[in-house]
Formats: structure tokens, sequence, C-alpha cells
């Protein structure tokens, strides 16, 4: 499938801002980048039919981490340096170039976006299934929440249980007992 | 400032809780209002026209917040979403009404509460089919084995709704604030110097082997 | 020339996924600043969902909202999208512990720069 | 529920419903910690040694079918997430296991403690448990990250500034190493359309209608390999991927560290094992048989590298952190051999069951080593090799062990040092890849500069001051600590008996945990031709012989 002019746009949105986040020296300039991304993203999830992910993307990938960040500047200090945009790392550059270069070159292997015949959605013992059962088998229509919390709800444990290590986690980093106060 | 790691670690566990509990305050939340937590460069401003905007808007956003969980079974939507909403709407009245304040209000029993709450209610429902020879998480057994009326869809949506969706709120709304209280640590001297210093390395000096 | 063309424009959203891959990975290999590097770890991992997300694409098809069997009409595969809402979740799980880093190690050193950690470490 | 196929999900779910119990009771006891955290891993101890009985008993496999979503039909797929318990998991849910139990008694004086800290350690347990029962490439991804962001975590618990540092060097790597993992499933998924891995298996075998044929030379397939690859190396710590390892050794408080080498970087090295084997299986390696000559080749690199790095340290801790980079070479070493397209069926075998017990026996050796390291620092604040001059008079019953382990790691017989490298190099002969052999060789002995270095410290090199309470009656402490280790690291270590604790630097829980780690590596040399013969059936299995 050709990409239509939404995609188009959106393929030059999350490309720049991503370049910008990646050029501005200015951390606060970067983080708000860096959200405009993550909104784009949302939405060029919502145009490849995931409203699920979209959604999470658009609460926690643009909302909460955004707010994380700022704050995180808020408590450390901006670097008080003139340039605006970082200087180039060669090094870094060329085994990234080469790195993106083998990535590449395994998408040309891919099937083609939206191909009716990709395993990934034609499989018929499991994406089929899930389609055709999940009402069946969960009493949910949604079959994103019927795969998430029901076929695979020990990944969904698993993440929830990665929520709560990072709220651990945090209070162990920074030595204090309590999230709030006693 | 310990010379060595180990005798820090020792030392630690003690020193650690008993500051909790006797001095719960960091160095930021002894002066509540003049520089606030958000630390240097004292970015709380109190503002009459956002506090009223967040008075308005937060009972939507909770409420909003609320819906996604209960609606994932049909929509898109669910405990993550859901969850991460209602813990932005704290963040958003502690932005316009100050951390500490918030902080206050909010105890770290409620936090702590619905955090490890989630967790045993998530493992709990999970665990239960276990007992009449089910398998983990087999929600299907609420209704065959336990006869609860659409049991199989209400487990399903309860692992949403009493098991992601209170953890997810509860971490958002515990991270934002270990973080807005910063690290009360070795390096806690000079951060207490004032907002924007710049710390003195030479205070630390030869600290390190 | 025209064919690999051909190949990459029907591919465009993994073309754009190896793109924000590189760029991801630069920023956490070049940063200096240590809050770019959790910023271009962030982005690395997003390139990923958009891999995830753009494999499950069925031309013509719906989102996975399936009313009562899902006979009449094609949809997106579920599994992907499932995949990639753990993975934003553990994303942001380990952004926010990263954080929690780097503000301590703001408090102890004075810096987030990466030069200047090291100059302040081998002073130490 | 006399049922073993519950023991692997209760294995998982009781550190994890530990952890969340942790934090609550610490709302009200603060000092709830230990005593939770010694319950709930006293009883997977039980639940351990009730799965390997199972497993190596009568029953064999054990699938637990999580939500019982089972298969549509016979032969179709699983649809939902299976946790698999074989020969090589029950052997790994054991050692973590004893391993946990021990570091409870070895941070029970020395610490760290506080109620986030074992909230996060039962996490830890958790994760490694999933990884090691998960029979889902996706899912093992997850608990991947349970265990990093509690490993990170643990490294950060220590009050030092260069901690944090370390932790969050580890963090940026190990996520990426993760993303990479995941960018590797995520071209699996591509390529075959489920995620389950004996489903994996006989998809890239060709195996259902839906294919056609083999996708073992698919470059999809063989990306996804390189990229899984990469990412678990990174976790396992194999040069030149190994950067964040030793900081986070080395940084993170002493008790962490013993938990953290015995545990975490095994688990990496352990994923590694398992997707080869039950994933990719031998007969994909047989058909790109450049993959398996990579592999041998970069492992053998990192066994070299990772003893000279060490013998070039002057930190003890550092030291052993790079010996770990030439071990985890080892077991992927072997691994490479085993599904090696040159080596016949012997050669496989022995490769393989070398392999297996090379990743528990260092897992017990360094973890012991670590324990001992531990217990010097405490006696004598020994941080460098050059401190612990003369300590083999000081803190008799610590330098023996240290000693001994010390041994074990070169591999001198017949501790278990020994045999898994013997297996290893048994395997390599049959293969006819002898520069493997000498590669081993040449490792050996750069292992033993360094452990030689240890022993002139300890024994022939004079304290540098006078040693007053040297020479006080070492005889009855030995025996003292020898008894507690037969019993295991009960409950009671380390707290009444620290009194009359002829050391008092050393509480009695890690001098105990590091005799009887000494003593377990030389048991498992003697029990290792035995542990050979039960993990058989497993070996010929998965070689599909």
């Amino acid at each position: 499938m050709s990409p239509g002019a939404i995609e188009l746009v959106l393929f030059a949105f999350v490309l720049l801002t991503a370049l910008a986040t990646a050029a501005f020296r200015d951390v606060l300039a970067a983080i708000i980048v860096f959200a405009a991304y993550s909104l784009g993203m949302a939405i060029y999830y919502a145009v490849l039919l995931a409203p699920d992910v979209a959604m999470t993307e658009a609460a926690i990938g643009a909302g909460v981490t955004t707010l994380l960040l700022l704050l995180t500047i808020a408590k450390t200090v901006r670097p008080g340096r003139d340039e605006i945009f970082e200087s180039i790392h060669w090094s870094g550059l060329l085994v990234v170039g080469a790195f993106t270069t083998v990535i590449l070159v395994t998408v040309t292997s891919f099937p083609e976006i939206g191909a009716s015949d990709a395993p990934i959605v034609s499989n018929p013992e499991v994406s089929q299934y899930y389609i055709e059962e999940a009402y069946h088998d969960t009493g949910v229509e949604n079959a994103v929440t019927a795969v998430l919390a029901g076929y695979r709800g020990f990944d969904t444990f698993g993440e929830a249980v990665v929520v709560f290590a990072a709220g651990v986690a945090t209070m162990v980093v920074l030595h204090t007992e309590v999230f709030t106060r006693d | 400032m310990t010379e060595d790691p180990t005798e820090g670690t020792e030392a630690n566990g003690e020193t650690s809780s008993r500051e909790a509990n006797d001095e719960p305050s960091s160095t930021d939340s002894q002066l509540p209002t003049e520089t606030d937590a958000m630390g240097p460069g004292g970015t709380y401003v109190e503002s009459q026209v956002i506090m009223t905007t967040v008075r308005v808007v937060a009972p939507f956003t909770f409420t909003y917040g609320l819906f996604l969980t209960f609606h994932g079974g049909g929509s898109p939507g669910g405990g993550f979403q859901g969850g991460a909403v209602v813990g932005t709407t704290i963040l958003m009245i502690a932005f316009a009404f100050g951390i500490e304040p918030t902080r206050d209000w909010l105890s770290n029993r409620t936090v702590v509460g619905l955090a490890s709450g989630g967790v045993l209610a998530f493992a709990l429902i999970g665990l239960l089919p276990l007992l009449v020879g089910g398998r983990f998480l087999e929600h299907a057994v609420y209704s065959d084995e336990f006869g609860l009326y659409h049991g199989k869809k209400y487990a399903l949506e309860g692992v949403e709704i009493v098991g992601i969706a209170p953890i997810v709120s509860a971490i958002v709304i515990g991270l934002f604030f270990t973080i807005a209280a910063g690290f009360v640590g070795q390096g806690a001297a000079w951060q207490s110097s004032g907002p924007g210093s710049y710390p003195e390395h030479d205070l630390d000096g030869g600290d390190e082997e | 020339m025209t064919p690999l063309v051909d190949v990459l424009t029907s591919r465009y959203a993994y073309v754009l996924f190896a793109l924000l891959l590189g760029i991801g990975l630069y920023m956490i290999v070049s940063s200096q600043n240590l809050v770019k590097k959790v910023i271009g770890l962030n982005l690395f991992q997003t390139a990923l969902f958009l891999f995830f997300i753009a494999s499950a694409y069925l031309a013509g098809g719906q989102a996975p909202i399936v009313h009562h069997g899902g006979k009449e009409a094609t949809y997106v595969s579920p599994l992907p999208q499932v995949i990639v809402l753990t993975a934003i979740v553990v994303g942001i799980a380990v952004t926010a512990v990263a954080l929690a880093l780097l503000v301590r190690i703001y408090a102890e050193y004075g810096t987030l720069e990466e030069d200047v950690l090291r100059e302040v470490r081998s002073d130490d | 529920m006399t049922d073993p196929t519950v023991a692997p999900v209760l294995l998982i779910a009781l550190p994890i419903v530990a952890a969340a119990v942790v934090l609550l009771a610490g709302l009200r006891w603060p000092r709830s910690g230990w005593p939770i955290s010694l319950v709930a891993l006293v009883l997977e101890g039980g639940l351990a040694a009730w799965l390997a009985s199972a497993v190596f008993g009568d029953s064999g496999r054990l699938v637990h079918e999580l939500g019982a979503y089972g298969r549509p039909g016979e032969n179709e797929f699983a649809v939902g997430i299976e946790l698999v318990a074989d020969a090589l998991s029950a052997t790994m849910v054991g050692l973590i296991a004893l391993i946990a139990l021990s570091v409870l008694a070895v941070t029970r004086r020395a610490g760290p403690r506080g109620v986030p800290f074992y909230a996060a350690y039962l996490m830890l347990i958790g994760g490694l448990m999933g990884v090691s029962l998960t029979g889902d490439v996706f899912n093992l991804f997850v608990f991947l990250e349970i265990t990093g962001i509690a490993t990170y975590t643990l490294v950060a618990s220590n009050r030092s500034a260069p901690a944090a540092v370390a932790a969050l060097k580890y963090l940026i790597v190990g996520t990426t190493g993760a993303s990479l993992y995941l960018l590797g499933v995520g071209y699996l998924l591509m390529a075959t359309g489920t995620l389950n891995m004996a489903d994996l298996a006989a998809t890239l075998a060709g195996e259902p209608s839906f294919v056609d044929g083999p996708m073992y030379t698919d470059p999809l397939v063989l990306a996804s390999f390189a990229f899984i690859a990469t990412g678990l190396f990174v976790k396992a710590a194999i040069f030149p991927l190994h950067t964040w390892q030793p900081g986070a050794y080395d940084e993170a408080p002493d008790g962490v560290t013993v938990a953290i080498s015995a545990l975490v970087s095994t688990i990496g090295a352990y994923a590694f094992l398992r997707i080869s084997l039950s994933v990719f299986t031998p007969a994909f390696f047989e058909a790109t048989p450049i993959v398996a000559t990579v592999i041998v080749t970069v492992a053998s690199v990192s066994v070299v590298a990772g003893s000279a790095l060490a013998v070039m340290q002057s930190r003890i801790k550092r030291t052993f952190a790079y010996s770990s980079v030439s071990q985890f070479g080892l077991v992927v070493l072997a691994t490479g051999i085993a599904v090696h397209p040159d080596a016949g069926a012997s050669a496989a075998e022995a490769a393989l069951i070398g392999a297996v017990i090379h990743l528990v026996g260092h897992a017990v050796v360094k973890g012991g080593l670590f324990t001992a390291a531990m217990g010097l620092a405490l006696d004598s604040d020994a941080r460098t090799i050059d401190d612990l001059a003369g300590l083999g008079r000081q803190s008799p019953v610590l330098s023996a062990a240290m000693a001994l382990l010390g041994l074990t790691l070169v591999g001198v017989p017949p501790a278990v040092g020994f045999l898994g490298k013997w297996y290893i190099v048994i395997g390599a002969m049959n293969a006819d890849l002898w520069p493997v052999a000498v590669v081993i060789l040449l490792s050996t002995v750069l292992t033993l500069a360094y452990v030689a270095r240890l022993f002139e410290q300890l024994y022939f090199t004079p304290a540098p001051s006078g040693d007053e309470a040297g020479a006080e009656a070492p005889a009855d402490t030995s025996d003292d600590h020898a008894m507690a280790a037969d019993g295991g690291n009960s409950a009671d270590d380390g707290t009444e008996e620290h009194l009359s604790d002829p050391t008092p630097g050393a509480p009695f829980g890690v001098v105990a945990v590091a005799v009887g780690a000494a003593i377990l590596a030389i048991l498992l040399g003697f029990a290792g031709a035995e542990f050979a013969d039960a993990l058989e059936p497993f070996v010929t299995e998965v070689l599909g012989q």
C-alpha cells in the first residue's frame, strides 16, 4: 500500500520532531519537541487502526513521561550553554548509520504494510482466532482488551508488577521509605 | 559522608527508616510556600486562574479516567489509560495548588495501599481459580465454578478495575512526589543552600576510595 | 533503483521505524546530557512500537473492536497492539527509574553533563 | 492442589505477592521486611523442591496453560501464555531459590535493609522465576524487565554516589539490550504470527499447513536471531557488551553484588540457552552454519578478554566481575558448540551438559567468592587485592573459603568448576574445534594468574602492620561454620550467634554462606555425574537425537 496524504504529513512531522529532539542542545526544548513527537506518534497509531495504543501513547507517552521529564529538569539545572544545537558526534553517527542500514536492508524483506497474507495478520491459529473467538471466550468486544486481560493476562500481570516495581525503585533510589508523607 | 561504602550500608536500613519516621520532611518542605519543592528555579506560582480552572476541570478528568477504566471491555481504553488519567488529575492539582499542600493532603497510606492493594487484588483474581483446580487467571472459572453471572467478563474487567487502575494511578502519583521531594542524601548539604546554587564539589572531595 | 524505491514506499512506516531507531540510538550513544540520553532511550522504544503497530495493520480492515463474532468485516491483528500496550507501560516504568537516578546523580554531583560528571568523578 | 503443574505459577506469584505485602506491612511495622521475605523465600524453596522432584521424577516436562485458553485443537497453536518447566528451568528455579535464601542471610546484618529494599529484592526473585519458567518469548521480555528494574534499583540502594551513576549506566545499556531483544521478538512475530516458544519452533521448522516450509534461512528469522542474541549478550555481559557490568558489581552494596553476580547475568545466559534450544532449535544452526561459528568466535573472545581484564584489576570486586565476563563467555561458547553443525551427537551432548553445569557452578562459586570478599571487607576493610595481605591468618575461615572457591574457579578437580569445563572441553574436542580448547586453556592460565595473586596476598604476604588477634583458635571456628553451613542458611543465622562469633567484623550469616558455597561447590563436583544423568533425557530431547 502506498502512503496517502495523511500518512505522508505524519511521516514528515514525526521524523522532523525526532530530529529536532536529537538536535536541540537545550533540554527543555528537547522535552517539548519530544512531547509533540509523542502526540504525532499517537495520531499515527490511530491512523494505523490502533485506538487503544494511540490513547495510551497520548496519556502515558506524551502525558506522564513529559510531566516526569519536566519535573526532573525542574529539580536539576539546565545547561547554560550558548549553542542552540548539538554538535555532531561523528563516530556515533557512523555506528548508528551502519545499524540503520542493516535495519533498512531487513525492511526490504518485510511483508508489505497492510498485506492480508502477512503471517502476523493471517495466522489462522492466533490472530484470526482472537478475532473470531474473543467475544465467546472472554465476553468483551474489544479484542485488544480480551487479549490484554484475557489470553495474555499474565503479561499484563507482569506489566502491572513492572509499574509497581518502578514505584518501589524510586523509593530505594532516592532513599526514602514513603511516597508522599506519613 | 562515609569513607567506606560498607560502613554506609551497614547503617543504611536503620538510619533511613528513622529519618523517614521521625523527620519525614525533606529540606525543601520546611519552607512550604517560599521555595516550592519544584526545586531550583521555584516554578510554582500561585495563580487564581489556574486554581479555578483546575477546580473545574479536575472532576471531569477524574470521571473521564474512571470512564476509561470501566469501559475498556467494549471500546478503546482500560485500566492503564484510565489509571494514568486519574493519576495525572492529581498531578494537575499539585501543579495548581502547590506540591507541598497536595503531598500533605494525600497520605502515604493511601498511595501505598492502592499500589500494593492493586497487586494483591490482581494476584487474588488470578489465584482463586487454582483452588478449584483451574489455572492462573482462568476467568471462566468465575462463571462456571463459582456461578457468578457473567463471571468471566467481570473477572476480566475486575483485573483492569481493581488491579491495574489503582496500581497505575497510585504509582504515577507516587513517582511524581518522590521525584519532586528529591534526594535527601549526601548532596543535600548544598541543595538546601538555595535555589539554583551550584554545588561545591570540594565538599565531597576525597570521599570515594 | 526503482524496484528498491517501490519496495520502500510500500513499506514507508518501516522506513520511518528504521530512521527513528537510528535517531534514538544516536541520542543514546552521543548525547552528553543524561536527560537527553533518557529521551533517546524513549525514542528508540517508540520506534519499536511503530514497527509492531504497522505490522498489525491490514488494508481495509477495522480496529479490533469486534461486534459479536466478527465474521462480517476484517480486522487488524490485536496481538501486536497488545504487545505495544505492555511495552509502552514497561518503557515509562524504566524511564521513571532513570529519572529518579538522574535526580540523585544531580544531587550528588551537581551536573548531568557526562563530560563534567566524568571530570568530577576522576577528581574524587 | 497436589497437581505439580500449579508450582510454576506459584513460584512466580509468591515473591510478587510478598513484595506487595512487605510494602503494605511496612506502613505499620517498619522492621517486618526481613521476616516476611524469609517466610516467602522458605516457601519458595519448598515449591522449588516440589517442582524439581516432579520434573526430575516421573512427570517430566510440565506445562501450565495460564487462563486455560489452551490450544483450540490437537496440534494447534497456544492462544494464551504457557509456563513450561523442564529439567533446565527446574534447575534454574532450584538455584534461584537457594541463592535467594543465602543472600537474605548475607544481608541480614550487613545490609542493605529497609522496607523498599526487601520489596525490590522479592521482585527481583519473582522476575528471575518468571524468566526461568515462561514458555513465551514476549512474556520473557516482561520478566526480563522486572528483573532489570529490580537490579538497577538494588545497585542504587548503595548510599555512595558512584552507585547511582553505575546504576544509570546499567539501566541505559540494559534497556537498550532488552529493546533489541524485543525487536528480535517483533521480527519473529512478523515472520510467524506466534510468540509461544514451542509453536515458534514448529513454525520455523515448517510444520503447520499455512507455512510453505522450513523458514530457517528467511532473512527475518536470521535478523531476529541476531537481535535476540545481541540483546541477551548485553544482559549476560558478554565482551564487548559487558561495559555496564564491572561498575554495577563494584558499586552495588556487597550483599547485592552476591545476588546479582550469582543470578542476574546467569538469567541472561539462561535465556540465550533457552531461546537457542527451544525456539530456534539445532536445526536452525544446521541450516545456517555461519551463525554457530559467529557465536563460538564471539564467546571465545569474551572468554579470553574477560580473564585478561580480570588479571589487570586491583580491586577485588572488579577482578571477580571481569572474571564473570569470561565465565559467561564459556557458557555461551558451550551453547555454540552444542548447536554447531560440526558437532556430532556425543559432542553436542557433552557441550550442553557442560553449559548447564557451568551455569549453575559459576553461580554458586561467584556468589560464594563475593560473599567471602564481603566478609573480608567487613573484617579488615579489604577492598583491593593488596589489602588482602596477611588475612589468611587474621580471617582464616573466610580466607580459606575464598581460596577454595578461587581454585574452583580455575577448574581444579574435583570441584564443580572443573566438571563444567571438562564437559565443555570434551565437547569442543569431539567437535574438532581445537582452537576452542586452546582458548579455554588460555583462559584457565589467566584465571590461575589472578587467583594466584589472591593466594599470594592471603597466605604469603605479611600484613602491613602487626596482626593482633590473628591466630585465635582457627580450628574451633571452622568447625562451627561447617556445621552451620550443612544446615543451610536457616532463620536464626546471624542473629544471636553473632555475639559469640570470634570474627567481630563479618556477621555469622556472611561467613556461613561463604563456607557453605565452598562446600557446595565441591559437593556439586562429586554429584555432577548424577546431575548429568538427570539432564540426559532433556538433553537428548532438545538436541533432537
